[in-house]
């Protein structure tokens, strides 16, 4: 087996990134397309990390830049989560598929 | 100290303001109609103030730049929230959170203004998404409206996204640079296959917030859900904010890729035009119908940016936006008066709408023709130096192509203008006596609407500044 | 030298009655109108007789030679250096004596009408009318400038088109009246390009440089003229034809002669004015103005006009032979002499003992000037009586009208060339000039003559004798008051033109008029003017077996040679060819198809554009499918192709 | 081979296993769960990779915040147990595919990509430099972004709050914001 | 002369018209200004000849520049030649005619007046800029006016016309819009003033792209064939002031601007191009006239004549000599006055007959002579008959393109010359329905012309017949400018 590095992480980071995407692309329930937004993010962490370690030590950058994220995703998931409750409210459904009236 | 005052100075005012709401708001002492007067008051002071102690200088490292150019951009934006304010008082008095909606508000334009002035993607990608969350939530403002929920959700799931693909660009950016500030990005791009990704995945980030084709899909569900003034913000505040830096970044961070941007924004904004004049042809809710036409607005936009003088571009496209925040905000303003007064939105329903209300047919006509860029409207002045700058590579083709959907848009603005002034309706929207606020807020629109083009001073002092 | 302003009066005397009458008549001046026209106009009769006495008497002869005098010029509109229209006065034999004609007939006709168109609601606009052609037409004669003679000749033929439609509420008039103008109008294209062609290779507008350098052969411009070539004809060639169709467009020559018939729709008067003794002449005038050109440069285009003019005396003088409404067989009988000129003209040659045909055509100009008149008058006198224009409501007419009749009587014997009245002096010269030069034109026109004796008694006879209808039988015409042949005012016209037409032959022409201005001895043959006068007199007993007395005669002619006289009556159909190019290809093959590609093909790109432009828009809307996923999944694909594209694609 | 490296695999393994199932579950719960053991095995590599601190914010506010956050939500929103419903195939198929693609391009973009990296010696990811640098104003420091986050927070409470309470009681609660706002 | 008065002057008048208290105000404004147009530009006519007496070869008078946009270049740049004062007396004339016939316009008086003389404001600004860039800001100003007044005082599918007449003006002012840029960019000190434009030699390859832009630009104003067909819905839907207007002046901006910009910047482009110049215009001339033909409604007639005789201008300028190019100036006033008129009388009869259909009249010559004596008199003008204006312009255009001596220009030139005939059949057809003829009973009782009618009538005769008598002024006036134009072309390879 060869030595996990830089490459291995940017993997499955990359890996992590797609399968969050494909999880927003299919899944009609809205708290799991929060979710796969979450892992999007988590896949942005791991490669600032996996730079900042293995490229870029001499700065604090990707770390900072990961501290940061983690906040912002966290404020976004509230807020989400908030419009997503209201949204149940009027529609009785977090179903994505149910919030369509707008389109044309 | 005192050097850091006049340089965060926008910023602080708008921290204060947005502070002084909370202890107000708290404090649950004032009327909505005595707020609304006080907070215009002070967007007012604070739009004056952004005239003055206008420096150049950066902070916190290099995370923070700004220059005279970048504090008049700020001060458009200023200009824009404080027509909001006034526009859609009718709108701001019914609501009962009324203050949160400015805090909300005031964040975002605190987020834009970093934004503008962000030296560092860190910052730049921060401001951002302070720009982006709160509006989410004033999307969703109109809260028994059940499309105002689901344009709630529809943008903050679609930001979130994007902003996911934004910085999966930021960070292989991160690494194939080793740097996140802009000063130090350009002389570590070669140009690369991967740095063409990462520009891609960067610039979609910003496509997605100036809804450029294809990134724009958000756009028209989103303005339609949400309250108008929430869609006059983002039309025309958020727009203009991420259209400055978009310039910035372009000519600054990614001048060595020129080649490639260059050819991609021809390609964009020539789909952008199109998708946004097709699809506007056939609208019948006006927000909609605005919402795709300021998609085509952007798709000029991207004309002027792909002149080969950074100067012609950016003095012509922060010009543009200037009058575009007349323009559009003169529309909306005329929109919000009706929908509010009557609950109208269709265009149908403003058939005969001169017959009732002549002043907010001539407002929007203003604006409509100004958006279509009809002499002597200051709309005509902006295209065509956006096409002028466009030009200045002279590509005939590309040029023709612009200046034909100018045809295209007209016959859509036109369909309006038809129904305010010809069409006949039995039922039309009937006398509305307008708010004194909006009605300020309207004449200083048709006003600038009208000088900001015959007054060439404006352009020069514009040009000045770059 | 003669004093222009006065020359110049002479047209714009009319001129003046015509604003006078055209502004004021309606409203404030009414009847007095009539009196104020004729009197403008007898005041420039009187300078025009004046003017033509001085030209011939007094200054117009240079050692023996007539000179073309330009008393006044004034450059009207220049184009380039030397190319200009310039309004002028040019004093030649023919244009003086044209002055005198016209004018003189034109105050006939004003005076006949004082009594002929009294109680006319639109009397005012009558006179202004008259006013306005006898301007157009004095201004025609006495152009200097080639570009001057289209702009007058352009009005004569309005005006005539105004008066035509004089009794604008009668369909037929209408008619008439566009079918004239339209059809000159389609001439005038014709004389417009020769103008434009003569005026490239000459040079100039002006006549006399135009006529000077085209006619000297050392002239740089008829060598250009020459040289330039079309069709195996010469520029200068094509340029005279088609001045020549211009002029046979006015003159109503074959195959452009239909308008004329129908033209007698108007008021009497004027066709004797209009279309019988001035503006149909004017082709004739064009030809005899430009002659030098015709002659010395351009044999081709003369003999053709010779041929022409033949054709048309011979098809004018059978069509005439077969009509029953009075006026056309007038109108044809014009034509016919109309003919013998223009064929006079043509086979004539310059200058000197040959330029006789020249000069016979300008004389007979001039009498029939005077008995056509003369002849369209008596025939209004006696319309008037009979308020019918067809032969058949007439008949032993002489009792009751004897001024009228005699009058008419001496008309017929000058037109059919009986000495010693007017005409029989003019045709004789045309006739020998025939003779001299060709043959069989001269032919043509003996024949044409013994027709023109036997239809011209036909009608006097049909008029004025055959059956015996007493006054007891018109009591219609009692009924409308009309006791007498009109009054004192529509005689002494007549009078005065019967006296022209019995004496003017006796005139000695050629000492005045020639092609080259000297004076030409017109030497008379009695053995030459045997056979003519022979013809003229069997005609005229033929006419009198036929129709002195009610009999069946004719008509047994008639159906004898039945197809013969079916397609005379029908005029050869000509009209009916004409209707057919017009309706049926200008209109049906050319006008319906582009006004529907207009609407469907060319429109229809335009509006196609506009509705592809919505049917796509409609097309795509699904795009926009209100799904968020489906959004972030074109957002990915974006980035994706967009990435693709500038890696692999497009460097 | 090391014992690092077998551990690495295994997180990975977990952390990527985990996430295919999160966003293919039919059971929203087992979404979460699955979701939770993803990001612990992020929290994983990043102890892997001796980033302590990041690690344990990690653990702190995705396992401890944003996941139970979410599962509350569920609570709201859903009625436990039952089966979500699928989308279409074809839709999936397409999904894959895109994510595939883009996966695919990306990777190789990455791969062709040589990293130049820095050689100048490295600075400890200890809490200290991180607390230094983080509320430093001067150059490399963070201050600016940290204010900026704390206005985010304070401007996403609010939202909140606005959206998600409708009942009359929201300055209460906004006095509680405040308070916790005041870092 | 100060130039700038000429537009501040509609100005001032438009402010006031808004200002103004009820109808009747209104139309006083209106009048007292578009008289004092019309003293304005006489003046400027008198001003101009003595100082062009004085000052023989100068090819701008009265130039005057202000700065406006200094950074792009762009001067408020005035002046005026012999052809741009033919064109202000003309839109002169045709203005207060205009405003005199709609005197009864009860429908948003105010408004219609505005937008009336906001129209007057594009058309002098447009003809007195040097500065291409003020040039077409004004060309532009004057569409958005024609669309509202088509749209809401006009009659018939006005909606359609009205948006078809916008679309295609602003498709033809796009292309110009691309053409200038071109010119733009190719001058070494960016500039678009049109006199620098001239002095500087702009490559042969851009002429070769910017030329057809701009020619085809103006030329869709000016009905060139086959971007007619706004024409004949713009003008037929259009109210009576609105049509005397689009033909009466707008269709010329198009002419003037094919002319001065087209034309005299790019005398190569103009040589390359004149062929087929002179192609589409024999074309819409004949088939103008066919089109005209058939016609059964009054307005559509002399809408495709109008698209006839406009062909005549494209006709005289593509011929590139002097005296074709005097003629078609000539042509565009002329043709001006006369269309004016003609929609003028047109309106007159409709307000009385309530139709236009040719069929349904006849006769009126009875009940209002001095309406059908107009009719007469335009209709005998747009067919060519001598001493009225017609004539003396195409005359003029024929002599001039007869100066080319081969087969081809010659063809043109008697194709051209053919359409005299078939406007004179069509011409005829349609007096002679209307005013000869029986005359209907509903008509007996109908009035013949009221005093504006009269006096808009008499003003545009007066002009007609100036032209038609006298034409030497005038020729005088315009040839001094065309000779300046033909010394560049003859300059240029």
């Amino acid at each position: 087996m060869i030595e996990p590095g830089l490459y291995h992480l940017l993997f499955i980071s990359a890996a992590l990134f797609f399968i969050g995407v494909f999880g927003f692309f299919t899944r009609r329930n809205l708290v799991i397309m929060l979710m796969s937004i979450e892992l999007i993010l988590n896949s942005v962490n791991l490669n600032f990390i996996a730079f900042n370690k293995y490229l870029w030590p001499n700065k604090l950058d990707g770390l900072f830049f990961t501290i940061f994220i983690i906040a912002i995703a966290a404020a976004e998931a509230a807020v989400a989560i908030a419009i997503i409750i209201n949204l149940y409210r009027s529609h009785r459904s977090i179903d994505v598929e149910n919030a369509e009236e707008m389109k044309f | 100290m005192n050097e850091f005052c006049t340089l965060l100075k926008s910023e602080l005012l708008i921290t204060v303001i947005i502070f002084l709401l909370l202890f107000i708001k708290i404090g649950k002492g004032i009327k909505n109609d005595g707020l609304l007067a006080m907070i215009q008051f002070l967007l007012l002071m604070n739009l004056i103030a952004g005239f003055f102690f206008n420096k150049t200088g950066s902070l916190f490292g290099d995370m923070f730049f700004t220059s005279p150019l970048i504090a008049f951009q700020k001060n458009i934006l200023n200009l824009g929230v404080y027509l909001i304010s006034l526009l859609f008082a009718d709108w701001f008095r019914k609501h009962e959170h009324m203050p949160e909606f400015f805090i909300l508000m005031l964040s975002a334009l605190l987020g834009m203004f970093f934004m503008i002035s962000s030296g560092n993607l860190l910052i730049f990608y921060l401001s951002l998404e302070l720009a982006t969350i709160p509006v989410a939530a004033m999307v969703n403002f109109d809260l028994d409206k059940k499309i105002s929920s689901e344009g709630a959700m529809k943008m903050i799931l679609s930001s979130a996204f994007s902003s996911g693909i934004l910085l999966f660009g930021i960070s292989l950016m991160y690494g194939a640079t080793g740097t996140l500030s802009f000063a130090e990005i350009p002389a570590a791009l070669d140009g690369s296959p991967l740095q063409i990704l990462v520009l891609v995945f960067l610039f979609s980030g910003f496509a997605f917030k100036l809804s450029i084709v294809p990134f724009h899909l958000w756009t028209a569900d989103v303005y339609e859900g949400a309250p108008i003034a929430t869609t006059a913000f983002l039309s025309v505040i958020s727009k203009g904010s991420i259209a400055f830096i978009f310039i910035t970044a372009l000519y600054k961070v990614f001048q060595p890729m020129s080649a490639v941007w260059y050819n991609m924004l021809i390609l964009l904004s020539v789909a952008t035009m199109i998708i946004g004049n097709l699809f506007a042809l056939r609208q019948q809710n006006i927000k909609r119908f605005l919402a795709f036409s300021s998609i085509a607005q952007v798709g000029f936009i991207l004309v002027g940016i792909s002149s080969n003088s950074p100067q012609l571009g950016i003095t012509s496209v922060v010009y543009f936006i200037l009058i575009y925040v007349f323009s559009n905000l003169a529309a909306f303003g005329v929109a919000a008066v009706i929908s509010s007064q009557s609950g109208k939105e269709k265009i149908d329903d403003y058939k005969g709408l001169y017959k009732t209300n002549p002043f907010l047919s001539w407002i929007l006509a203003l604006a409509l023709f100004s958006l279509a860029g009809i002499p002597p409207t200051a709309g005509f002045f902006g295209k065509l130096f956006l096409i002028t700058a466009g030009a200045s590579k002279s590509n005939y083709g590309f040029v023709t192509f612009v200046a034909l959907n100018m045809i295209v848009s007209l016959y859509y603005y036109l369909i309006v203008v038809r129904a305010v002034f010809m069409d006949k309706n039995d039922a039309p929207v009937e006398k509305i006596n307008i708010h004194p606020a909006t009605k300020l807020g309207l004449v200083i629109c048709g006003a600038g609407v009208i000088l900001v083009g015959l007054m060439s001073w404006i352009y020069d002092y514009i040009l000045g500044l770059t | 030298m003669p004093n222009a302003t006065y020359i110049a009066l002479i047209p714009l005397l009319p001129l003046v009655g015509f604003l006078l009458l055209g502004l004021f008549g309606r409203k404030y001046i009414k009847n007095a109108s009539g009196i104020i026209g004729t009197l403008l106009l007898l005041v420039s009769t009187i300078l025009a007789l004046y003017v033509a006495y001085g030209y011939f008497f007094d200054y117009g002869k240079v050692n023996g030679i007539y000179q073309k005098l330009v008393p006044l010029k004034y450059t009207w509109l220049e184009f380039s250096p030397g190319v200009s229209i310039d309004m002028g006065i040019m004093l030649d034999p023919i244009s003086v004596m044209m002055l005198v004609v016209v004018s003189f007939i034109s105050l006939m006709v004003h005076i006949y009408s004082l009594g002929y168109m009294k109680g006319e609601e639109r009397f005012p606009v009558y006179y202004s009318f008259l006013g306005l052609f006898t301007f157009s037409m004095l201004g025609l004669v006495i152009a200097s400038n080639i570009f001057q003679m289209y702009f007058f000749w352009e009005l004569v033929g309005v005006s005539s088109f105004l008066l035509i439609g004089y009794y604008y509420d009668k369909p037929s008039a209408v008619a008439a009246c566009k079918k004239a103008f339209i059809v000159t109008r389609f001439a005038d294209l014709g004389f417009l390009i020769g103008i434009l062609v003569l005026s490239y290779y000459g040079g100039t507008l002006d006549f006399n440089t135009l006529i000077q350098r085209l006619t000297s052969p050392e002239s740089s411009e008829l060598k250009n003229a020459m040289a330039a070539s079309f069709l195996g004809l010469s520029a200068i060639t094509w340029g005279v034809v088609l001045v020549f169709i211009g002029g046979a467009g006015k003159s109503a020559m074959f195959p452009l002669h239909i308008w004329l018939p129908d033209a007698m729709e108007g008021p009497t008067p004027v066709s004797a004015l209009i279309h019988a003794a001035t503006m149909v002449v004017a082709g004739v005038f064009l030809v005899a103005r430009l002659f030098p050109v015709f002659a010395i440069s351009a044999p081709e285009a003369l003999s053709l006009i010779g041929y022409v003019g033949a054709v048309s005396a011979l098809i004018a003088a059978v069509i005439a032979c077969t009509q029953t409404d009075i006026k056309r067989v007038l109108a044809y009988s014009t034509m016919s002499q109309i003919g013998y000129m223009m064929f006079a003209l043509g086979v004539s040659k310059y200058g000197g003992e040959d330029g006789l045909g020249y000069t016979a055509s300008m004389f007979h100009l001039f009498t029939h000037a005077m008995f056509k008149a003369l002849l369209f008058l008596g025939a209004g006198a006696v319309i008037h009586f009979v308020h019918s224009n067809e032969m058949k409501d007439m008949g032993g007419l002489r009792k009751q009208m004897p001024i009228t009749h005699l009058t008419f009587l001496i008309a017929c014997l000058a037109i059919a060339g009986v000495p010693p009245f007017a005409g029989f002096f003019s045709k004789e010269e045309i006739l020998l000039a025939a003779y001299q030069n060709n043959t069989a034109i001269y032919w043509v026109a003996l024949i044409t003559s013994g027709l023109t004796a036997f239809y011209m008694f036909r009608l006097y006879f049909n008029i004025f004798w055959n059956k015996d209808t007493s006054l007891e039988e018109r009591a219609g015409a009692e009924a409308h008051g009309h006791h007498s042949e009109g009054g004192f005012v529509m005689m002494m016209p007549l009078i005065l033109l019967a006296i022209g037409a019995a004496a003017a032959g006796f005139i000695p022409f050629g000492h005045f008029v020639s092609s080259d201005g000297t004076a030409l001895e017109t030497k008379f043959h009695v053995q030459f003017s045997i056979a003519p006068v022979a013809l003229g007199l069997v005609g005229i007993f033929t006419a009198m077996a036929f129709y002195k007395k009610q009999n069946d005669k004719p008509d047994r002619i008639a159906s004898s040679l039945s197809g013969l006289y079916k397609a005379a009556y029908h005029k050869f159909y000509i009209d009916e060819l004409y209707l057919f190019i017009t309706k049926k290809v200008l209109f049906n093959l050319i006008g319906k198809p582009i006004a529907w590609i207009d609407k469907n093909i060319v429109d229809g790109v335009i509006n196609a554009i506009g509705n592809i432009t919505r049917g796509i828009s409609e097309m795509i809307r699904g795009f926009q499918s209100g799904k968020v996923q489906q959004y972030a999944m074109y957002f990915l694909f974006g980035a994706i192709g967009l990435v693709v594209l500038f890696i692999y694609v497009w460097h | 081979m090391s014992g690092s490296t077998v551990i690495f695999y295994m997180l990975a393994a977990l952390t990527l296993v985990s996430a295919i199932l999160s966003v293919t579950t039919r059971q929203i719960f087992r979404a979460a769960i699955f979701l939770l053991f993803s990001l612990i095995g992020i929290a994983g590599l990043y102890f892997w990779m001796q980033y302590e601190f990041i690690a344990a914010v990690q653990i702190v506010v995705y396992v401890g915040g944003i996941t139970v956050l979410i599962i509350f939500s569920i609570f709201l929103t859903q009625q436990a147990g039952e089966l979500l419903p699928t989308q279409k195939a074809g839709r999936k198929l397409f999904a894959a595919l895109a994510a595939f693609c883009g996966f695919a391009l990306t990777m190789l973009q990455v791969y062709q990509h040589s990293f130049n990296r820095t050689n100048n010696e490295s600075i400890e990811p200890n809490v200290v430099n991180i607390g230094n640098k983080m509320l430093s104003t001067g150059d490399g420091g963070y201050a600016l972004p940290f204010e900026l986050v704390s206005i985010l927070l304070l401007a996403a409470l609010v939202g909140c709050i606005v959206i998600a309470m409708r009942n009359k009681s929201s300055e209460k609660t906004t006095d509680q914001v405040i308070s916790n706002i005041e870092v | 002369m100060n130039l700038v008065y000429l537009i501040l002057l509609p100005l001032l008048t438009a402010v006031l018209i808004l200002l103004a208290r009820n109808a009747t105000q209104v139309k006083l404004m209106a009048l007292i200004g578009s008289a004092a147009q019309i003293g304005m530009s006489i003046y400027l006519y008198v001003a101009y000849t003595t100082e062009a007496a004085f000052s023989k070869g100068t090819q701008m008078y009265f130039e005057k520049q202000y700065e406006w946009f200094p950074s792009w270049h762009i001067t408020f740049h005035l002046g005026v030649d012999g052809i741009s004062v033919a064109m202000i007396l003309l839109t002169a004339f045709v203005v207060i005619a205009g405003v005199l016939v709609s005197w009864n316009v009860e429908k948003m008086t105010k408004e219609f007046y505005f937008l009336l003389i906001l129209l007057s404001l594009g058309a002098y600004g447009f003809f007195i800029s040097l500065d291409l860039f003020i040039l077409f800001f004004f060309l532009e100003i004057a569409v958005i006016p024609k669309y509202l007044l088509i749209g809401i005082w006009g009659s018939g599918k006005k909606e359609y016309s009205a948006n078809k007449l916008a679309l295609m003006l602003m498709g033809g002012s796009a292309l110009v819009l691309v053409g200038l840029l071109g010119l733009y960019f190719t001058t070494p000190e960016h500039s678009f003033d049109l006199m620098k434009l001239s002095q500087v030699h702009i490559p042969v390859d851009v002429q070769r792209i910017c030329f057809p832009l701009l020619f085809v630009g103006f030329g869709v104003f000016t009905a060139i064939f086959p971007f007619h067909t706004w024409v004949p819905d713009g003008h037929s839907s259009a109210p009576t002031a609105g049509s005397m207007f689009l033909a009466g002046i707008s269709m010329k901006l198009g002419g003037y601007g094919c002319l001065r910009v087209a034309t005299y910047i790019m005398p190569d482009g103009a040589k390359e191009y004149s062929t087929i110049i002179i192609v589409l215009s024999s074309i819409a001339i004949l088939y103008g006239a066919f089109a005209t033909m058939m016609q059964k409604d009054l307005k559509y007639i002399n809408a495709y004549s109008s698209v006839s005789h406009c062909g005549f201008v494209l006709f005289g300028i593509g011929m590139l000599t002097k005296t074709a190019m005097t003629g078609a100036v000539m042509q565009m006033v002329s043709h001006g006055l006369m269309t004016a008129l003609f929609f003028a009388v047109i309106g007159m009869i409709y307000e009385r007959t309530h139709t236009r259909q040719v069929k349904e009249m006849g006769g009126l010559l009875k009940v209002m002579p001095f309406i059908t004596t107009l009719l007469f008199i335009v209709g005998l003008c747009s067919l060519g008959l001598p001493g009225l204006s017609g004539f003396v312009a195409e005359m003029t255009i024929f002599m001039g393109s007869w100066e080319h001596p081969d087969m081809f220009h010659r063809i043109a030139t008697i194709i051209a010359c053919m359409s005299i005939v078939v406007t004179a059949v069509y011409i005829l057809r349609a007096v002679g329905q209307t005013a000869m003829g029986p005359l209907k009973d509903e008509y007996k009782n109908l009035g013949d012309a009221k005093w504006n009618e009269k006096a808009a009538a008499i003003i545009l005769l007066t002009g007609i017949l100036a032209i038609g008598i006298a034409p030497s002024w005038l020729n005088d006036l315009i040839k001094p400018a065309t000779e300046i134009i033909m010394q560049k072309i003859a300059g240029a390879q």
